[in-house]
Order: structure tokens, then C-alpha cells, then sequence
């Protein structure tokens, strides 16, 4: 179990632009960081690096406390649990368990006697002697994992391991993977682009973007106090609303301001209430079970807005869309940071 | 370091096989095709691009590149035609389809020298299976091979017979290829069968017929064994393609500068050949999917 | 004991007399080992030969056909055996003609094993089937082609022709029968397109290709012609005598043996091969080579070569033997050869032959099968005969 | 598979014995005495084989055809396989311009260095032995692409798995993308042994010695130069054939569907 | 503009086993009808038989008051969108929009004209010159659907139009959809394996599984009323929580019961609430934005409950839910099948 260190580290691929721009992350030994950020933002490379299958440019890689910059993959006491588990199809679960001690130089009877034990604690003891491809989406995920925990590793690296399974199966993964975390102890460092495991999974989320940190902070923070407009975007489903403040407030406001309001700090109802309410024009009602999802047209753009559903046995067509100011986040339109206590001014 | 080196460790012995024998080879080539030699005797002596001179003078050189260029202009189209007919029929999964394609196949991988020894008999003037099934319809015995205008036409035949079967494994590969969805919306759109052969499969197995175009071309420039073995180039010249050409200047009359200067120049024109392919086909054949 | 290796042209009747006269030389001397090995014809080993000189891998001695030993003799690959022929007694047994065979610019390259000229065969049943009931003339061109076609007229539709095309021996022979030469054997001056030679060429691809009384399938492959004459399909054949031993065998009585023909003189070109020993081998291998060719043209040898063959005797006290007078009285016809020798000539034999005669078959093809005109073909075979000639 | 319709299957398989004819004749053939075969009868025979392999050597013929193919087969895949593996996974400086170099292989008709490999075996004292019929044959860049094309479906990510878990790159080699390149090794080898079998204008020029005649060479020799008294001896030429054939044909059947899968793997992509 | 009829339509592969086993549905014209159900079920068959490129062994198909069981596609008036587009790659946008009008044989500039306005209403005309290859996943998505609008069919069938697209274009594209079809008015049968999807846009939904149709519905049927267990699980996110009714209920029930709880009939209380409620231990409390999921272990089973976040600032490790079961379903265990009026016994 160590820590990592990521000190600036800059990145580019042999002939191309840079594609990670000076990163520098502390992550604590022993605990479950989650990276996010769209497609091509640089997360598996920032977890190469950290693997060492990359060498970066520029910057500092520390494992445990030593100086890794230079360090073979081998040497970084790094297991890696890669996107598709990249388990070999060729060799049974236990030789795929083993694999890696054996190339160690464990002697045979010893390195299968830790396999089974592995086996043991991920309850596959019963398939030791299939290959990968009789197992299913989660027991494969399970042998990844039983191939890295074999090595006793301290720090385990978790490219998208679920991306490959179904809705119902990455859920029940979601689960094994924080309660392992919780038995093992280890660090975890975690890549994914889907936002619901981040925010689930996480004990501190990294948003990366085009090759820059742009928050790192609990999920709590994260969701609750988002750093720029592309974080509050990106995190929470339906996506947050972002108005523009001129548009909202009939009093003169500062210009270049824009308000962030999620769907749950709006109330829809039928006829006009008291407080900030906008007008809107109904242009989808999507049934989404016991709430409707209502893609509204305002003055002031489009909204998304969430209503329990027993309140309109109905598709609406015009509803008064009531805003939560004081749930309100305020940005910089231009910059798109979030501009700290200015909420309660409008 | 050795990390480094890893690399070029791998590729070494492959490249050093390549390297001497083929690479090489080409520079000597080059350098024999302008010396004279007979193999016999101890020094070659530089004679400039008279072996170039003289072969591009000869009435056998330019006779057999029109025999080739006419055995290449009539068996790949004829082939690729055949092919893609016969594909489509078979393209199916069923037992009939796969055992016609075994025997399709079959010929591909038998011997070409057992094909041009079989064919020699077929075609033979008193005792082979074409002229006992032209006598079984009441036609006189033709001399197959010892006639200068049919001899092509035999070997272009045997070859396309050999032939054949690749190319409907390569066109059936292509076929699969392509999306039984195109068909489906085709079907629901109303599409006649010969319409949407034209627009769409035609169409769509374009890069499959630019791959077999080449490969055959090439090859067709490159057929030696079954000229070898059935007609030495005759009769009369009418069968003497180029390889076979540069096998007798070579190995038979040991003009070894001729010969070199004749590999080149065969060298040169495959090259010519593909180069100029892929620039006049390779712009409409590409699509991304 | 030494081992020569010693390339030859001879399989079936030839390859066993060869086999037996190597067995009893080797009787004799038990310290060499002749080891030999049937290569193919005259062409494959002349390809043969020359292919193997950059890779060190030629015989010692070698079978070579009188007229192309030369290429090899003028680039020093054959050992010049005129010391040992001078010192061997066997230089005063041979005919003047066949000592005439192994002389290339002044010196003895190659020792005489197998001489021959071509001949006129023909088939007397398939004579008789066509209507002759006495040997027709067989002198001239016009006779040849006039019995040729009474017997395709009449046998065709069993698949019977007149003549065989004549193969580049008899081709050859040909052309001095009227009075013509490829290559005048005292200057080298190439002859190709004199028009005794081409009027020769134009009467012979007439066969094939005006009167069709030759297959074409004996144009494009020499052999089948004869396959086909010894099969009893076509009436004449045009050979080297050397055919006399298989013809004999395949045809029995109905086999008969004429000159060839005399168009405007009577001229025969001396075929056949000799025994060269390679300059590259060592100097006990090229004794021992030389004891061994040197015993295959004693009269013994020559004797039992003679009778299984056909071929000419070339050592005067071969005939005596009784092996050779047997034959003579038992073989109708296989003295036409001997018969012949007194209007029997040397060729020239410059290093070009050995190009022009490779070429040669190509020319002859395009003639006989109607491609080109014999006259054109000629001018162009004649124009390159001298370039390369001049390469050389 | 599905099931066929009874007519067109019959129809199918009578236009494919059509199409074989030629050569399942030739095999019917080599079971006839030649005078059988000449006068149109039926008499069986095994006398012509037993001429083929006793007095034309043909079983030494086949001996060293399956030597020779078998070595190319085994040298070909084991330096292709190497070179595939390191043009599939490393980048490094001419590398690109090296693949290139191998794949233009394709492109260059061999018969450019057929004169000059002639001269360099002769040089090396390798024309008439299995070197010298073996070793120019290695030089074909083909399975090297092809097999470069199949590891780099192979996700890169087991590579990364095993050096992760601290293998070297012969073991990610040997223990990774071998194993798992197994169908495609395969369907090469027999792709390159396919097409060494049948190989022939470079016997012909490299091997002058009957020891070392391969199948091909003996069986166009012995058509060539034709053994038989008058005529062609079809009936023995045909058995020669049929031996020439048989090897092939019932590998063949037993493995047709890896040959056109490897065959049409390396056309498609 | 026409309505489809299946009576009893059976289906089998040739060589295979029966794939639809008597499907009936009756689609009104102008309806929008999702086809829901889990891989393999028979959806893809479903669609192939209505649109002709599949005959049906038995039963009957109706269209616009015809039979149409020995129509040829063509003549059924019906365009399809297929899963992957099926767009021509070797063909350009607008030829691709023509290909059916050419394919029946409409002069080339009328049938142009024809491709232009279709484009012109999807905002395609800007690619009409460009290759498929050269689209982004929309706008290929939006070709497919001009190419079935040129036709003016009057029905559309669509097989999991919207698969292959990420998901943020897949809710835009499902506004277009549905845009498009109250502007053309056709009658829409929609395949799909996605709930959300189904319910969102869905007239009517039919569940199939395995063959079988389960249940034709509006979403608010299927959602409030599902006929049995399986369509109750299969709709609905999270899934609905199946509890046996008599480790439930302190007081003695008819025996081979099961109940049937959506996580938003459950509320969560730190503290033992009044009325029903079960004690249970938190395995796992997920963050999901505003919402906290908890995957919880009681003494009836495992139970998935929803609690908004600012409830709990914590991650709690014991609950209380109150079941609230008025709201619960009740299911005979063993058919699976739903009891009417059953929930209020407890
Ligand atoms: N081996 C490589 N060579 C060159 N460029 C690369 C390589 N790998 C990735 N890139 C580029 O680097 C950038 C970041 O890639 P990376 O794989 O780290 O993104 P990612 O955030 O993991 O994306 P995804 O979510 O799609 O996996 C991309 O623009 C990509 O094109
Ligand atoms: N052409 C075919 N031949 C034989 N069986 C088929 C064929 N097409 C489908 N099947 C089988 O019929 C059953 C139903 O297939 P269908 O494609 O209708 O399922 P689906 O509901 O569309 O599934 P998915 O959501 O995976 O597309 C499956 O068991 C499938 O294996
Ligand atoms: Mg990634
Ligand atoms: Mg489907």
C-alpha cells in the first residue's frame, strides 16, 4: 500500500501533439481514485504513465514514496486490471492467476497453491480449470482482478474494467469492486468516462479534460460545487441547465454570468407559482418510469426539467418551470469557472 | 540499451533472408545486365545498354511481350468475370455450396507442373479428352498445343482452370463482407436482382476485384511452370511469355547480360504496372464503412 | 581408384550399349570408377554444361555434339587432348572423317565415341497399304513429296501421314542435299540466307504447312515425329542412323533403310558426338577420362556400339569384329550410313552453333507452322546468326 | 449449414466431377496398363506406380520434396513470426521503412534474382542441396505481413498484461501471441508449404543432380523426357502425377477450411 | 398511412426451433409502437415478418386491411431502418436518399429533387455530395431516416435505430424521432432492448420474451400495471425490488406470494419510522448526484432503495425502509403472474 505522486507530468506520443499538459495529482495510499473526463482526454495515458508501459515528458512520478520515472512496469509493484481484462485466452484461470509469479520464478506448486487461495477469496474456485472464454462478463472481471491481487501488489490501476459488461451486471461489479477495495486496502487509481461509476465508486474524483486536471475533490464537492461549467456538465444525469443570467433576472445583473441549475433544483408545475418561475413550452414529456423528463423551450433556452409523474397523468404542453435560486450555480460565461457565494445576488 | 536493440533482433534474420535474396539480387541484376557473359568465361566486360539495345531490337522480345500482355488482357478479365459469377451463386452456406467450392478450390493448390502434364494429355492430338469429346460430337481432331493460334487459348484456359477457385474464395470472402442489411433495405426498397447486383454488389466488391486485378495481373506476367512443362513457348513463339523468355535467354542460350537486362525490365514494368493501378483504381475504391 | 564423371545423351538401346561398354572397360581397369549419369539430349547437356561452369560443378568428361563442343572449346573449358591423342595408337585406327570431328581451330578437343549421318526410313507395310507395290523413287524433293502425299491422301483417315517433319539433323542434310550449306564449314561464313538454303527451308515447311503430309506436332517436338514412325503412323522419317537400332526394334521387317535424298548433289552432314575432358579436373582424373574415351572408340567398343545402334563405326577394324559383322549381315540397311560416307561432310563448328542451333528451332517452327514467311524468317535468322557472331 | 435441395445438389455435384474430370481421369488412368489405355480397354494395374517409385525414383523424388517444404516451412514461419511480432508491437527507427522493404516482397517478381541467387549458391557451394533449394525460399515477405496483420488484432493489451506482470519480450512472444496466433501460424505454414511443394522454376535451375529432384522436377522431366518405347507412356506419367497430387490432396482435405481462411484473411484486409 | 395486424404469428427457422410462438398485436395507424424485450427474444424476426423479408409459418399479417402474408417487401409500403443504417457506403448521401426511388424507377432529376427536400428537412442538405464514411453517428442516423422518408411509406419500421450512438446523442436522437413522427404522422414500429428507450418514446409497448408477447400496453400500463414479474423487473430503473410476501408481513398470508416494490415506493429513515418497515444493513450506498442508491441486506432479502443526498450527508451503514404498500405489486411466485387488488391485503 503507497501513495502516488504525480508531479506536473507531461506527455506526448512519438510524433504527435502533447496530449497531457503538466497533471499533478496526490493520491493517498489506500485510497479509491476515480479518473473521468470524455473520450481522448488522456486518462489511459495518465494511467500508462503511472504503470509505466509510457514514459513521460516531462514531470515527476512517485510510487510509495521512490522516485518511478524510470522504474520497469515490473519493478512498480503496480497490478493493472486493463479495459477488456486482457486475461490470456489461451491459458486456464488458474494459469492466468499464476502467470505472473510464475514468470516471477515462483516454483510451480506454490504459485498454484496462491492461486486457489486467490480463487478462494473470489469465490471462482469452482472454474480454476476453464479458460476465459466459458466465463461470463463478471467472472472474467473477477479473474482480472484475482490475477492482479495474486501479486500482493500495493496499488492496483483499473482501466474502464466495466465498460465491456451490460447495465445489470456493471452494476452488481460496481459493488464487488468497493467491497474488494474495502478488503484489500490497496491504493486504486480508476478510469472510466461514465460519470454514475464515478460518482459511485470514488473516494476523491479526478476530472481531466483535452490533458488538464480541472478538479479534484470528493463526489460530494464535485457534484455539489463543481470547479467550471465542463464539470458541472459532465457529472449528473439529466445534465445540469445552463441559462444565461440576463436572460433570467428581470433587475440589471453584472453581464457575462451564467446560471447552472440541475434538474432537481426545478420544480415544474402547471400554473404559474410564486418565486423565479420561467414559462416553457413542453417540446418532449419522456417517461422515465415514476418521473417524466420534460425537455422544455424558455425565453431563456433550453431546460430539462424533472416532474413526478402522478402530478401530470398528462403530457403537458405548456408548464411554469419554478428555479431554486439558492440551489443555483453562477459561472464566468466566458471563462466558465464558477464564481464562489455569487448565487444569492440575483 | 537492450530494450532498444529488442526490436531490430527480431526482424534480423528475416531481413537478412530478404536482404540476399532479394535485394541483392536486384543490384546484381542490374550490374549483369549491363556486362556480357556466358557464364563460361572468367571476366564479364562492361558493355553499356547494349543488352538493352539489342534485346528492345528483337523481333522475340516484342513478340512476347504481346503474347503476354494478351494473355493477361484476355485471362483476368476472363477470370475475374467467371469468378464473380460464380461466387454469387455460391456464397451461401449450404453443403452443395461448400463442396463446389472445395472443388472450385481444389486445382489452386494441386501442382501446377501435375496440372500442365494432366492438360498436356487432355490436349494432345490423338489420344487426349478434348479431341475424344469433339469426336463424340462429330468434329475432326483439332492439334491443340502444335497450333500456333489455339496454344494460347489451351494455356489461358488451364490457367484460368487453375486459377479460378482462389478467386471465388477471395470474391466469397467479399461477398460475405457485405451487410446482408444492404440486401434487406434494398429488398424493402423493391429492388430487381440484376439492378442491385449492378448498384450494389458490383459496387461493393470493388476492393475485392482491385485486389484480385492486381494479384492477377502480376501473376499473369509471372506464368512460367505450365509454359514449361506443355509448350516450351511454342509453338512458333505463339506461347512464349515473358518469364519463359527470360528462362531461355538466360538459362538455355546463357546470354546472362541479356538475361538480366530482361529481368529488369520485367522489374521495372510490375512495378510500372502497380503503380499505375493504384493511382487510376485506388481513388474509387476505397470507402470507409 | 580414381572416379571420372562422365556426362552422356544416351537412354534406352544407346544407354545399354553405353552401359556394357563401361562395364567392360571398367573390367579392365579396375582403378577407375566411371561413374555415369544420362542427362538428357544434346541441347540439355550443352544447358546443362554451361550452367554448371559458375558452379563448379561439371563433370569430367563429357558427351558433346560435333558442333558445339566449339563455344566450349574456344573458352578453355575443355582440356586440349591433342598430347594425348598424339601418343595414343588408336589416332591411326580411326576413319579420316571421324579424326576430322574432334579438330576445333588445330587441336584435338574431343575424341569420336558415336558418328552419324541421317537417313531415309520409311515403312514398308505402310508403303504397301498405300498402293506401292515397288519402292517408289526416293530421290528428290518432288519424289519424297509426292509419296508423302499418296500415302496421306490415302491412309489419313487412319490417322497415317506421309512424312515426319525432319528434325535440325536431318534439316541440315537437307539443306546440303540441295547443294547448300548453314555455315560454310572452311570460311564460318553464315549461309542461312543463301537461296539454296532457303529454297531447301521453304520445300521442307511446306510439308507441314502447304501439304500437310507432316503432323505438326513433330515441328513443335522433334521426338514425337519419331515416336510416331516407330508407332506405324507416318511412311518416311528422316534420321540420324543412330535411330537405326530402335527403328529395327519397334518395326522389324517392315523397317527399310534408303540414302537420303539427292536433290541437287549428294551431301550428308557427319553427326554425332565425341568424349571432351574438362579442363577443371585434375590431372589423374583427366588420365584416368582419357583411358576411358580412349577405349570407347576401340574397335571393340565401337563394335557393340555399332551393332545395338546404327551409329557409324568410326574405328576401321571395328567391321571385322565379329559383334559388327553379325550385325551386318543380320541388319538390312544398316550399312546405309557406311554407304553414304564418301559424299559425308564435316561441319563448321564455330562457337556461334551452339546459339544458332538453339535458335534454330524456334525459326524452323515459325516456318513450318505458317507464322512467317520462310524467306523473311531466314534474312532475320541470318542478320542475328552474324551479330552474335560478331558478340563472340 | 442448411439443408439443399435434392436437384440442385445433384446438379451442383455433376458440375463439379465435370470440372475435376481432367484430373480424376488421370488417376483412373495411372491403373491401366499402357496397352489397355492405348487400345481403349480396362485392365488393372499397380505396375505403374511400382515403375514410379522403383525405377523413376519417385519415392526419393517425394522424400525430398517433403524435406525441402518441410524445412521452409518450419525456417519461414519461425523468422516470420519473429519479425511479425516486431513490426506488429514496437515502433522503432526504420521500422516502418524495414516492413516496407518486406512487404514489397509481394510486389517483385521473383524471377529478377533468379540468375543471381544461381550465381551466389554456386558461390557458396549450395546448388545441388537442400540449402540451396531451401534458403532463397525463406526470402518472401508474406507471412511475415500476414502474420503482422493478425497479432495487431491481437489486443495489445495482453502484451502489456504479461510485461506487467514481468515477462520479457521473447516470453510475451513465445507465451502470449504464439499461442494465440496458433490458427493464423497455421494456416501459413500451410500456405508456405503449399506453394514450396509446388514450386518449380527454381528446382529446375538450382538442382541438376537426380538425388535432389523434387516432385515437380522429376514428374516434368519424366514427361519430358519420355521414357516410354514409341509414345507417350500416359499411364505411367499419370501415376507420377497422381503421386505428385496425392500428398496435397488429402491435406487438402483435411485442412481446407484453415487454407482458405488463411488464403482469404490475408486478401481481405 | 395504415395500421398492422399480426394474428397468432408463428415463426421458425428453417433447421431451427420455433423463434415466435403465436404473436398477436393489433398497431393502429399513426401509432408509435415500441417492440421491448431481451436479446433473442424474437424482436429483429418480429420486425422481418412485418416487413416481409421473412415468411411466416403461420398466423396472418394485415396491413392497411390487406393481407399481406405473400407480399413481396416491396409492395407492403414499408420503409425500414436498420440497425447499423444499412446506408451504401459507395454512394452518396443524396444517391443513398434515392436509391429506392431509382430502384423504382423514378427519372433521376425528379428523384433528386425528391432527395433534396427530404435533406432539407432533416438539415442534411450540407453532406449531400458526402459518402456515409465521411457522417458522424447522427447525421448517418438521420440519412437512414430520410432514406425511408423518401419513399413516403406509409409505415416505418426501425431495429435498434439508435445502438450504435453514444449516449448523449441517443437522447437527442430520440427528440428527432419522435418529432418526426408527429410531423409525418406514419405509423412506427420500434425496436429496441432499452427501456428507457421504450418508455420514453413508446405509444404502446409490447414485451416479448422468448417468443411470447407478454404485455401490450401504454408505458404507464406497463409501468403501474405490469402483467407479471418479468415485465415489473425488466422496466423500471433500479430494477423493482421481489420480496417474498411472508418473510414480509409479521401477521400469517396465503403462502406463495411475492411483492413487488419499486425503490420508489421504499423511503429510507435513519430511525425506526411508524408503519411497516424493515431494518437493514447498508452493503453499499452509491452516490448518483442528488440521490444516494443503497444496495441494502435485510432479513426479507436484498433490497435497492433510493434517499435523496441531502438526508444523509454520511454514508449511513444501518437504515430503516419504509415500504410504502400501496404502492407494492403482489405476484403468485410460482407463474410469475400478477394478482389484481391483491397489494392491499397485507
Ligand atoms: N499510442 C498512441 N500513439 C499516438 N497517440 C495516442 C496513442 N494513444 C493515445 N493517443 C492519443 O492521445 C490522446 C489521449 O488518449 P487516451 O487513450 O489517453 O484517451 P482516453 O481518455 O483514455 O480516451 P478513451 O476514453 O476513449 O479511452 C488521444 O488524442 C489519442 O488519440
Ligand atoms: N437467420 C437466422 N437463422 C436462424 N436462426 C435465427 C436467425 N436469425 C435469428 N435467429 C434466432 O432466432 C432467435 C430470435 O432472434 P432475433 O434476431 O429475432 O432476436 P432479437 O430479439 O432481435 O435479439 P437482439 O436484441 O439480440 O437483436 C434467436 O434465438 C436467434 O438465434
Ligand atoms: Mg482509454
Ligand atoms: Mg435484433
Amino acid at each position: 500500500m503507497s501513495g502516488i505522486t504525480l508531479h506536473d507530468i507531461r506527455k506526448a506520443y512519438p510524433g504527435g501533439p502533447e496530449v497531457l499538459h503538466g497533471v499533478s495529482l496526490d493520491i493517498r495510499a489506500g485510497e479509491f481514485v476515480v479518473v473521468v473526463g470524455p473520450s481522448g482526454c488522456g486518462k489511459s495515458t495518465l494511467l500508462r504513465l503511472i504503470a509505466g508501459l509510457e514514459r513521460c515528458d516531462r514531470g515527476e512520478i512517485v510510487i510509495g514514496g521512490r522516485r518511478a520515472n524510470d522504474l520497469a512496469p515490473q519493478n512498480r509493484d503496480i497490478a493493472m486490471i486493463f479495459q477488456n481484462y486482457a486475461l490470456y485466452p489461451h491459458m486456464t484461470v488458474r494459469q492466468n492467476i499464476a502467470f505472473g509469479l510464475e514468470l516471477r520464478g515462483m516454483p510451480k506448486a506454490e504459485r498454484n497453491a496462491r492461486a486457489e487461495a486467490v480463487a478462494r477469496t473470489l469465490q471462482l474456485e469452482a472454474y480454476l480449470d476453464r479458460k476465459p472464454g466459458a466465463l461470463s462478463g463478471g467472472q472474467r472481471q473477477r479473474v482480472a482482478m484475482g490475477r492482479a491481487m495474486a501479486r500482493n501488489a500495493s496499488t492496483f490501476l483499473m482501466d474502464e474494467p466495466l465498460s465491456n459488461l451490460d447495465n445489470a451486471l456493471r452494476v452488481a461489479m460496481r459493488t464487488e469492486i468497493k467491497e474488494l477495495h474495502r478488503a484489500l486496502g490497496a491504493t486504486i487509481v480508476y478510469v472510466t468516462h461514465d460519470q454514475t461509476e464515478a460518482l459511485s465508486l470514488a473516494d476523491r474524483i479526478a476530472v481531466l479534460k483535452d490533458g488538464h486536471l480541472l478538479q479534484f475533490g470528493t463526489p460530494a464537492e464535485i457534484y455539489d460545487t463543481p470547479a467550471d461549467m465542463f464539470v458541472a456538465g459532465f457529472l449528473g444525469t439529466p445534465a445540469m441547465n445552463f441559462l444565461p443570467l440576463d436572460r433570467l433576472s428581470p433587475s440589471p445583473v453584472p453581464p457575462g454570468r451564467t446560471i447552472g441549475l440541475r434538474p432537481e433544483a426545478i420544480r415544474v408545475h402547471a400554473d404559474e407559482p410564486s418565486g423565479l418561475a420561467l414559462p416553457a413550452k413542453v417540446l418532449l414529456s419522456e417517461m422515465n418510469g415514476a418521473e417524466l423528463i420534460l425537455h422544455c423551450e424558455t425565453d431563456a433556452g433550453r431546460v430539462t426539467a424533472i416532474a413526478p409523474r402522478h402530478e401530470f397523468s398528462f403530457h403537458p404542453a405548456r408548464v411554469w418551470l419554478g428555479c431554486d435560486m439558492s440551489r443555483a450555480h453562477v459561472f464566468d460565461s466566458r471563462t466558465g469557472l464558477r464564481l464562489e457565494h455569487a448565487a444569492m445576488e440575483v | 540499451m537492450l530494450r532498444k536493440l529488442t526490436p531490430y533482433l527480431f526482424v534480423a534474420p528475416l531481413i537478412a533472408f530478404i536482404a540476399v535474396f532479394t535485394y541483392v539480387p536486384i543490384v546484381s541484376s542490374l550490374n549483369l545486365s549491363f556486362r556480357e557473359w556466358d557464364f563460361l568465361t572468367p571476366n564479364m566486360p562492361f558493355v553499356g545498354l547494349d543488352n538493352y539495345r539489342e534485346l528492345l531490337s528483337k523481333r522475340d522480345f516484342w513478340a512476347s511481350l504481346h503474347v503476354t500482355a494478351g494473355f493477361a488482357a484476355i485471362s483476368v478479365p476472363l477470370r475475374l468475370a467467371l469468378a464473380l459469377l460464380i461466387a454469387s451463386y455460391l456464397t451461401r452456406e449450404t453443403l452443395v455450396s461448400r463442396l463446389l467450392r472445395g472443388a472450385l478450390f481444389l486445382p489452386y493448390v494441386t501442382s501446377t507442373v501435375s496440372i500442365a502434364v494432366v492438360f498436356s494429355w487432355v490436349f494432345s492430338t490423338d489420344y487426349g479428352m478434348a479431341n475424344a469429346a469433339l469426336r463424340f460430337f462429330g468434329v475432326a481432331k483439332v492439334s491443340w498445343l502444335q497450333d500456333p493460334t489455339l496454344a494460347l487459348w489451351v494455356l489461358i484456359f488451364v490457367n484460368t482452370w487453375k486459377q479460378l477457385g482462389y478467386d471465388v474464395v477471395i470474391y466469397i470472402a467479399g461477398l460475405q463482407a457485405i451487410p446482408q442489411e444492404l440486401y434487406d433495405a434494398a429488398a424493402v426498397d423493391g429492388g430487381r436482382p440484376g439492378h442491385v447486383f449492378r448498384r450494389v454488389t458490383m459496387p461493393l466488391v470493388m476492393p475485392t476485384t482491385y485486389f484480385l486485378l492486381v494479384i492477377s495481373v502480376i501473376e499473369a506476367f509471372q506464368v512460367f511452370t505450365i509454359v514449361n512443362v506443355m509448350t516450351r513457348g511454342g509453338p512458333a513463339g505463339a506461347t512464349d511469355l515473358l518469364v519463359n523468355q527470360l528462362y531461355r535467354i538466360g538459362f538455355v542460350l546463357f546470354d546472362i547480360g541479356q538475361g538480366s537486362a530482361l529481368a529488369v525490365i520485367l522489374f521495372v514494368l510490375l512495378v510500372a504496372l502497380a503503380l499505375i493501378k493504384s493511382r487510376i483504381l485506388g481513388k474509387r475504391v476505397h470507402y470507409e464503412a | 581408384a580414381v572416379t571420372v564423371k562422365f556426362w552422356h545423351s544416351f537412354n534406352k538401346e544407346g544407354g545399354e550399349a553405353l552401359d556394357k561398354i563401361i562395364a567392360s572397360f571398367e573390367a579392365a581397369n579396375p582403378d577407375v570408377d566411371v561413374e555415369a549419369e544420362f542427362v538428357g539430349n544434346y541441347n540439355d547437356i550443352v544447358a546443362k554444361l554451361q550452367a554448371a561452369i559458375p558452379a563448379n560443378r561439371a563433370p569430367d568428361a563429357v558427351i558433346l555434339e560435333v558442333t558445339r563442343y566449339g563455344l566450349f572449346a574456344d573458352r578453355g573449358v575443355l582440356t586440349d587432348l591433342t598430347p594425348y591423342f598424339d601418343a595414343d595408337p588408336l589416332k591411326d585406327d580411326l576413319y579420316g572423317y571421324a579424326r576430322e570431328i574432334g579438330v576445333y581451330k588445330g587441336k584435338n578437343y574431343i575424341v569420336p565415341f558415336n558418328s552419324s549421318t541421317p537417313v531415309l526410313y520409311y515403312n514398308k507395310d505402310i508403303f504397301a497399304r498405300a498402293g506401292y507395290t515397288a519402292e517408289p523413287p526416293l530421290k528428290t524433293f518432288d519424289d519424297i513429296l509426292a509419296v508423302s502425299r499418296t500415302i496421306t491422301d490415302k491412309l489419313g483417315a487412319d490417322g497415317i501421314t506421309g512424312i515426319a517433319a525432319p528434325g535440325q539433323f536431318a534439316r541440315w542434310g537437307l539443306v546440303m542435299g540441295n547443294d547448300s550449306e548453314l555455315i560454310d564449314s572452311k570460311t564460318n561464313d553464315i549461309l542461312l540466307d543463301t537461296p539454296n538454303t532457303i529454297d531447301a527451308y521453304k520445300w521442307m515447311s511446306s510439308l507441314v504447312y502447304e501439304h500437310k503430309v507432316a503432323s505438326a506436332d513433330g515441328v513443335t517436338e522433334e521426338d514425337n515425329g519419331r515416336d510416331a514412325f516407330l508407332a506405324g503412323k507416318v511412311g518416311i522419317m528422316l534420321n540420324s542412323t543412330g535411330n537405326y537400332g530402335g527403328s529395327k526394334k519397334a518395326l522389324g521387317d517392315n523397317l527399310v533403310v534408303k540414302p537420303m535424298p539427292c536433290n541437287k548433289v549428294c551431301s550428308v552432314p557427319i553427326g554425332g558426338a565425341g568424349i571432351g575432358i574438362l579442363a577443371s579436373s585434375p590431372k589423374d582424373v583427366q588420365d584416368a577420362a582419357y583411358k576411358f574415351i580412349s577405349y570407347a572408340a576401340s574397335p571393340e567398343a565401337n563394335a557393340t556400339w555399332f551393332a545395338a545402334t546404327g551409329y557409324l563405326p568410326i574405328n576401321k577394324k571395328s567391321a571385322a569384329l565379329p559383334v559388327a559383322a553379325e550385325a551386318l549381315k543380320s541388319q538390312p540397311g544398316i550399312d546405309v550410313a557406311i554407304e553414304q560416307l564418301p559424299f559425308a561432310h564435316g561441319r563448321a563448328r564455330p562457337p556461334v552453333v551452339t546459339w544458332m542451333r538453339t535458335t534454330e528451332y524456334k525459326m524452323w517452327e515459325a516456318m513450318a507452322l505458317g507464322q512467317r514467311g520462310v524467306e523473311e524468317t531466314m534474312k532475320d535468322f541470318a542478320a542475328q546468326t552474324r551479330a552474335e557472331a560478331a558478340r563472340q | 449449414m442448411k439443408p439443399d435441395n435434392p436437384i440442385l445438389a445433384a446438379a451442383a455435384l455433376v458440375a463439379g466431377l465435370l470440372f475435376l474430370s481432367p484430373v480424376l481421369y488421370s488417376i483412373f488412368m495411372s491403373f491401366q496398363t499402357a496397352d489397355a489405355y492405348y487400345r481403349g480397354g480396362l485392365d488393372f494395374t499397380l505396375d505403374n506406380y511400382g515403375r514410379a517409385i522403383g525405377q523413376y525414383h519417385f519415392a526419393r523424388y517425394l522424400m525430398n520434396s517433403l524435406i525441402v517444404s518441410g524445412c521452409v516451412t518450419v525456417i519461414a514461419l519461425t523468422v516470420s513470426t519473429m519479425a511479425a511480432f516486431a513490426f506488429a508491437r514496437f515502433r522503432f527507427p526504420g521500422g516502418d521503412l524495414l516492413f516496407a522493404a518486406t512487404v514489397a516482397t509481394l510486389m517483385i517478381p521473383s524471377h529478377i534474382s533468379l540468375i543471381p541467387n544461381y550465381l551466389t549458391l554456386a558461390k557458396a557451394g549450395l546448388l545441388d542441396t537442400y540449402a540451396g533449394l531451401i534458403l532463397p525460399a525463406i526470402s518472401n515477405g508474406f507471412a511475415a505481413f500476414f502474420l503482422r496483420q493478425y497479432i495487431r488484432g491481437i489486443p495489445r493489451a495482453l502484451d502489456e498484461a504479461a510485461y506487467m506482470d514481468g515477462a520479457t519480450p521473447l516470453q510475451v512472444l513465445w507465451r502470449v501471441i504464439v499461442p494465440l496466433s496458433r490458427p493464423a501460424i497455421f494456416s501459413m505454414g500451410l500456405y508456405v508449404f503449399l506453394t514450396e511443394w509446388n514450386n518449380y522454376i527454381w528446382p529446375l535451375v538450382a538442382i541438376g543432380k537426380d538425388d535432389l529432384y523434387t516432385l515437380q522436377i522429376g514428374l516434368a522431366r519424366l514427361y519430358r523426357v519420355n521414357p516410354g518405347e514409341g509414345l507417350v507412356d500416359w499411364p505411367l506419367v499419370m501415376a507420377a502425377s497422381t503421386i505428385t497430387i496425392i500428398p496435397v490432396l488429402f491435406g487438402f482435405l483435411l485442412v481446407e477450411r484453415h487454407l482458405v481462411r488463411g488464403i482469404t484473411m490475408g486478401a481481405v484486409k
